[in-house]
């Protein structure tokens, strides 16, 4: 009985504790069904679906959608892959290695909000450390998050600069908790170390590589932050989010339906991806440890 | 390992200065900033050359910030302290709740197990502006606005899908004989999990608690939303030096300073647990 | 204190003794002048207290929210003379800035008790009365039992007055008909030019006088000043984009934002005047605007300029008056002028924001808050504010004549005065009132910075946008 | 009384039952070894003993009571794990104290109980030692010791020596008997290792399909088993299965063996025209150069010396192999390759059924009325 009963009673308590969270998102499914815009309290009616039916013939939210998997994919990549780079390097556990690993999180520990500001000012093109050291190697005229052509990527940088660390700290942790023998009995046999890394570690890092993934995939379809802070969404709607869309429809337009049926958008999206992460991940651990 | 040849190492060493350069760059300017004037701040073209000053810091210490308008009190010690507070309580919290959570659902195959999982992920994924709203109007009701409790509750939406997740892997890597061994020796079920599973999954833990501390202690619209001034972390109390009369950089840089260093301190401490996770070896059955 | 140091202040502010003959003689007698300033207002206090009972609310308390700013930091110096005046508890939440209007949002969408007053602009009170978060202050302002006989209402702008007034109903006139008072009118912005005189007096440049000498000074400074560029104006992606410098410049040369159509509102943006406008306008930030404009805020406008990296501003006057002292390196170098872009016009229409006092409906303490807010926009603490902190610009008529507070502006900040005189007249605000005008403005700024960036033709950019304002007024029914 | 008792233990994961209806009983002291193939469930077995998993159906007695649902703490068994499964993050005295420690007692009862057994597993001067510093043999013993530390009334042990080299194999092979006896525990040791099986078990229950096919001592096994499989399990080279049919002639029968023939008496008359398997355990099988009454002509092809004996391919005359071995020096006349002749003691010939590989004894009664 103790043994049928145990995992409910270590589960339940955290479940418990966050159920509570489903009623406020209840209720906000509930509004996005709604034409529902504080600064309009009487024209407040039960539309059903209409908000969402207005997202198809609106060219702002497929902007949106594009801008935010865009982003999604870029942050997320890019930051796996250099991540992933760093770790490797730092992999050999040591003073000076551990030492620069926790150095390295220094930027996930500047809350984005306030760094974005001082990125800001880093790529003022007057009194911008970063534009005077990019005008030193001849790009006089570079706007970053202001032109057009350059906003996205100063975003994805600051991005990269904030959360890169927080992969690299995973998967140090992963590969350093990995069995020895494999590699050992690679290193005797002297298998080259490419096909090493390809066939030994990244297997068997990908749990862990998928961890991280699916967190940071989260954080950064929700990316407000960071954009908001920079550019507003901005120039034009180049940087449009969701959260920054919804943001604006909420705080600003006080357009609570639009902006609930935005984030379901969101939501969902969200949904799906994770879902299929957690997937893959269940089914790597089932055949990493098979089951006993 | 292989053996590293004078070329390989050379190269490490300069892929590995590149990466210092970039994410440690910005933080030591961040970090000169701190000790310079806004007027030294704004000079064309920047330079690193300047007369450090303490200021800023004793500003912010204090409590008084001198400015064109004369004195002005400000609160940023409170912050911090908020900072600490709720950030510390919200990742106990989830500690307590995911710890064992993520342990049932690394050790057993349960009915509902994978979904009450994945519920507890999905919370993650709820942008917080979605519920913000509702919250607010429930936490008016229910008498938590405004409370340290209303907000280490709403911080769990942060704190414990993270824990509950990376903690589950490691419990996973466990070899269950190592408890079963334990249980037969004739330890009961919780002595076995504070003994064995707990200090065996410590990297993760570790690794769980300081991420889930960072990302609580970044966050500002829970408390911006649902809690007074005297409740708001340092992520707001930094905005307050972006004032009507220009932002103080010099004030924003020496906050963003004292506000990294808790959670720097933290981090060299689990630092320590960060480099056991190796040192026990392979903990695979 | 003392009854002599008391009838002294007595005796002042009887208007027996101008305020130089006080502090002297407060001095003589031992008392040091900070402490001169705070006797000072307690015995201006204590007149005001004559024939009124203040008193009435004593040991309620009201709450504030507050922005970070230098109006609240003026009020919180002079707190303590309400307390006493009233013996009413103030508490108060600051916020700063970047975060304030979120705060208040969230703090009246959830209807929360908490907050008796709070700090708006004129323009958030569009959203906020329709949504019934907000308190009409006509029933306070003229209930002889609940207002002080010297409040002297009148003595506030009138265009300020009419501006923070409104029925309503969409696109109806500020300060028309039924009008409701959704706040009071607190301190308040206009929007002309600050140069650098260093710059202009090195090139031999005068402030600009109409819309074209403005774009060939701005030029003339980014090519030839060696550096700072010619025109600081903001650019983010935000309604605060839109309601400074460029909606005052665009008002002037006969634009609108929305007009009114068989009992509707349509879009104005796409006019001949507009389009002109707008053009020179755009223009005149490729060539000679700062690089990065389109995330230019307040912030960045005003630190340019006090850092002498751009050579004027056009944007809010006290933004200009802020960066003429502190640690800004241009401190001292700044002054001022009104602006008429458009030759033809009779005066200047400058926009401007007031920052303003708004009650909570969800009070509970109604009248205890409108006794802090009534003193808050008193003449006294007017004065008090604008002697010696930054409380400006006022509001009040009463003020502005006040000699010592004109002294102490034309001798630090040259042309100040002037420029506030030159526009005063027509000052006011020039948007249509409409709860969608967040939503309009933050869009029409995402077309300017498409039209900067030449994403799209400053013609075609308009057309998008008017067709765009009118699918979301037509389908907001307004 | 019975230490141990299983009655009708079924234990299924998913839908693959491992164990099905299974029994079996051990006395006080006894060492009962579980032996068979790997995947047999041989550990799930001693799992269920243990309470890390229950049973599906069916009774666990420990001492007369049943132990269903009771939670392996309370158990009071020891159990040595094959891979060991020591406490990483703790020295090997902690490792071996665990089972006093929960058990209660002063520390310094503890510290002396856990050199006592250390000393006599010779892991003495290892004790402050992380089981990552520590050799393979070294975790082994202290494994071994953690299991016995406590004196439990039923020790589990679990292929103990399956991850050491064969050295220490040996050694602890010779060693076990004394402790095991020494501790007077009641023992379950699994292994797929029939020498192992044979020089531990007092009794060998051999495990088979879910079921126990036999369980008897080792030499009862190894001379009499119930089947052809539990006679394959056991032997190196593996008993010689010659396939053949028994014949009735002459008043008593004998074995067609691919062209040859063995006389088999009169017992196995019940059994006559079966197509049978002769099982001829190699050392069975003596070899000469010379033809004897009743020895088959065979060939010999190759000779491998193995441990101290030497074994013999053959063929017979139809070139069946079979292996015979005999002692190195017994076998020196028979190392010629070529034609010789093997004879086959009668008494050391298994006869099953080709059909179900059972056992087919003979019929001792029959076997008078010659």
């Amino acid at each position: 009985m103790f043994r049928r009963a145990l995992p409910y009673m270590l589960s339940l308590p955290a479940l418990v504790v966050c159920i509570g969270i489903l009623i406020p998102f209840g209720t906000a499914v509930y509004y996005s069904t709604q034409r529902y815009n504080l600064s309009f309290p009487q024209a407040r009616a039960f539309i059903g679906l209409e908000n969402y039916t207005d997202f198809l013939s609106d060219s702002a939210f497929w902007n949106t959608i594009e801008v935010s998997l865009l982003y999604t994919f870029l942050t997320v990549t890019l930051e796996l892959l250099l991540g992933l780079g760093i770790a490797l390097l730092l992999r050999k556990p040591g003073r000076f290695n551990n030492m620069v690993s926790i150095l390295l999180l220094l930027p996930l520990m500047t809350a984005p909000a306030i760094a974005a500001l001082m990125w800001k000012l880093m790529t003022n093109p007057n009194f911008g450390v970063l534009s005077y050291l990019i005008g030193l190697i001849g790009f006089d005229d570079f706007r970053w998050a202001s032109s057009p052509s350059s906003a996205l990527f100063t975003v994805v940088l600051v991005d990269m600069w904030v959360y890169t660390p927080f992969i690299m700290i995973l998967l140090l942790a992963g590969l350093r908790s990995l069995p020895r023998q494999p590699f050992e009995a690679a290193e005797l046999d002297g298998v080259p170390r490419s096909f090493v890394f390809f066939r030994i570690t990244l297997p068997m890092l990908m749990p862990y590589i998928i961890t991280a993934t699916l967190f940071r995939l989260l954080d950064s379809i929700q990316q407000f932050d960071i954009i908001y802070a920079m550019t507003q969404g901005g120039p034009g709607d180049k940087l449009m989010v969701f959260q920054v869309q919804s943001y604006l429809e909420f705080f600003q337009y006080t357009n609570v339906g639009r902006s609930a049926a935005l984030l379901m958008v969101l939501w969902v999206i969200t949904y799906v991806l994770s879902n299929l992460f957690v997937k893959h991940w269940l089914k790597l651990r089932e055949r990493a440890h098979g089951h006993a | 390992m292989h053996h590293t040849s004078t070329a390989e190492r050379i190269l490490r060493g300069f892929l590995l200065t590149l990466v210092l350069l970039f994410f440690l760059f910005p933080i030591f300017w961040i970090f000169l900033m701190s000790f310079q004037t806004n007027e030294d701040i704004l000079r064309i073209p920047p330079s690193l050359f300047f007369t450090p000053t303490l200021e800023n810091y004793i500003a912010l210490i204090s409590g008084r910030l001198s400015t064109v308008a004369g004195d002005l009190d400000i609160a940023f010690m409170r912050n911090l302290w908020n900072s600490v507070l709720l950030s510390s309580l919200s990742v106990g919290v989830a500690l307590i709740l995911g710890v064992p959570a993520a342990y049932a659902f690394a050790r057993f195959k349960f009915r509902l197990g994978e979904n009450i999982a994945f519920t507890l992920l999905s919370f993650r994924f709820a942008p917080p502006l979605l519920v913000l709203l509702p919250l607010s109007l429930y936490f008016s009701e229910l008498g938590l606005s405004d409370t340290y409790l209303g907000l280490v509750w709403v911080y769990q939406l942060i704190a414990l899908p993270l824990i509950l997740w990376i903690v589950r892997g490691y419990f996973e890597d466990i070899s269950p004989d190592i408890e079963n061994a334990y249980r037969i020796d004739g330890h009961s079920w919780a002595t076995t999990f504070r003994k064995i599973a707990i200090p065996l999954a410590r990297p993760g833990i570790a690794a769980a608690s300081l991420l889930a501390f960072i990302f609580c202690w970044n966050n500002f619209v829970f408390a911006l939303v649902l809690a007074s001034a005297d409740k708001q972390p340092v992520t707001v109390g930094a905005l307050a030096f972006v004032t009507a009369s220009g932002i103080q950089y010099g004030q924003v840089a020496a906050a963003i300073v004292l506000s990294v260093t808790p959670t720097l301190m933290l981090a060299l401490y689990a630092q320590r647990y960060l480099v056991e996770g190796l040192s026990l070896g392979a903990v695979k059955g | 204190m003392y009854d002599r140091e008391k009838d002294l202040f007595k005796s002042y502010t009887a208007g027996k003794m101008s305020r130089r003959e006080l502090i002297e003689k407060s001095l003589k007698l031992g008392v040091a002048a900070g402490t001169a300033n705070f006797l000072l207002n307690s015995a201006s206090t204590a007149a005001m207290a004559a024939d009124f009972d203040w008193m009435k609310h004593k040991g309620k308390s009201v709450k504030l929210l507050l922005n970070k700013h230098p109006y609240a930091d003026a009020m919180i110096a002079n707190i303590d003379n309400f307390k006493s005046l009233t013996g009413v508890e103030v508490t108060y939440d600051i916020f700063p800035e970047d975060v304030y209007f979120d705060k208040v949002t969230a703090a009246l969408s959830s209807k929360s008790s908490q907050y008796d007053a709070f700090m708006t602009g004129a323009y958030q009170t569009w959203q906020y009365g329709p949504a019934g978060w907000i308190a009409d202050m006509n029933e306070f302002i003229s209930d002889p039992a609940k207002t002080s006989p010297t409040y002297d209402w009148d003595d506030v702008l009138p265009g300020l007055r009419a501006s923070t007034a409104w029925s309503g109903v969409p696109g109806a006139e500020l300060g028309g008909a039924d009008s409701k008072q959704w706040c009071i009118p607190w301190g308040f912005e206009l929007n002309n030019i600050a140069y650098n005189r260093k710059i202009f007096d090195k090139l031999g440049l005068a402030p600009p006088q109409n819309m074209n000498e403005m774009m060939e000074v701005a030029a003339k400074i980014t090519k030839d000043a060696g550096g700072p560029y010619g025109i600081g104006v903001r650019g983010s992606r935000s309604w605060a984009t839109i309601h400074p410098g460029f909606l005052s410049a665009y008002t002037n040369f006969g634009g609108k934002d929305l007009k009114q159509d068989g009992g509707k509102l349509r879009a104005a943006m796409d006019s001949a005047e507009s389009k002109a406008f707008t053009a020179q306008w755009v223009k005149m930030i490729q060539d000679s605007g700062p690089k990065d404009w389109a995330t230019y805020t307040w912030y960045q406008v005003g630190t340019d300029l006090g850092a002498g990296a751009s050579g004027m501003i056009y944007d809010a006057d006290i933004l200009g008056y802020f960066m003429n002292g502190g640690d800004n390196k241009e401190a001292g170098n700044l002054a001022y002028a009104s602006f008429k872009a458009n030759p033809d016009a009779p005066t200047p229409t400058s926009n401007v924001w007031i920052w303003s006092l708004a009650m909570s409906n969800f009070s509970k303490e109604r009248d205890a808050a409108w006794y802090f807010m009534q003193w808050a926009s008193s003449a006294d603490h007017g004065l008090f504010g604008a002697r010696k902190m930054d409380f400006v610009n006022p509001v009040r008529g009463a003020v502005w004549k006040d000699q010592e507070f004109r002294d102490r502006i034309a001798k630090s900040y040259p042309g100040y005065i002037e420029q506030y005189e030159a526009s005063a007249p027509d000052a006011k605000i020039y948007f249509t009132p409409q709860p969608l005008f967040s939503t309009l403005t933050t869009e029409w700024a995402a077309g300017l910075q498409k039209m900067v960036t030449r994403e799209v033709p400053v013609d075609e950019g308009l057309d998008q946008l008017a067709e765009s304002v009118n699918r979301q007024l037509k389908s907001a029914g307004l | 009384m019975t230490a141990l008792e299983l009655n009708g233990i079924s234990k299924s994961f998913k839908n693959d039952e491992v164990l099905s209806g299974l029994s079996l009983s051990a006395e006080q002291g006894e060492t009962v070894v579980i032996f068979g193939p790997s995947g047999t469930g041989k550990t799930v077995l001693l799992r269920l003993i243990s309470g890390i998993y229950d049973p599906d159906d069916g009774d666990i007695r420990l001492s007369g009571s049943s132990v269903i649902g009771i939670a392996p703490e309370r158990r009071g068994v020891g159990m040595a794990f094959q891979n060991f499964a020591l406490y990483p993050h703790m020295e090997a005295a902690e490792n071996i104290a665990s089972p006093l420690q929960a058990r209660g007692g002063t520390s310094a009862q503890i510290a002396e109980k856990v050199r006592d057994i250390a000393s006599l597993l010779k892991i003495d001067h290892v004790l402050s030692h992380r089981p990552k510093e520590l050799s393979n043999g070294q975790k082994q013993r202290t494994a071994l010791a953690r299991a016995l530390v406590a004196g439990p009334k039923i020790l589990l042990l679990d292929d103990p020596l399956r991850n050491v080299d064969a050295k220490l194999r040996f050694e602890m092979r010779l060693e076990l008997p004394r402790l095991l006896r020494e501790f007077q525990s009641t023992t379950l040791y699994v292994t797929q290792d029939y020498k192992e099986a044979m020089a531990l078990g007092d009794r060998i229950a051999v495990l088979l399909d879910g079921g126990f096919a036999q369980v008897a001592t080792p030499e009862d096994i190894y001379r009499d088993p119930v089947n052809l499989e539990v006679a394959k399990l056991f032997g190196d080279p593996t008993i010689n299965l010659i396939p053949g049919r028994i014949v009735a002639a002459n008043g008593g029968t004998h074995a067609d063996l691919a062209g040859s023939t063995i006389d088999l008496g009169a017992g196995y008359a019940h059994a006559a025209g079966r197509e049978i398997y002769a099982g001829i355990r190699p050392e069975a099988i003596s070899i000469s150069q010379t033809a004897s009454e009743g020895a088959l002509p065979v060939e010999l092809i190759a000779v491998t010396p193995l441990n101290e004996r030497v074994v013999m391919l053959l063929h017979l005359a139809d070139g069946t192999e079979f292996f015979a071995s005999a002692p190195e020096e017994g076998a020196a006349g028979s190392r010629e390759h070529g034609p010789a002749f093997a004879s086959i003691d009668p008494a050391a010939l298994l006869i099953f059924a080709r059909d179900s590989g059972q056992r087919i004894q003979p019929q001792t009664s029959n076997r008078q009325t010659v």
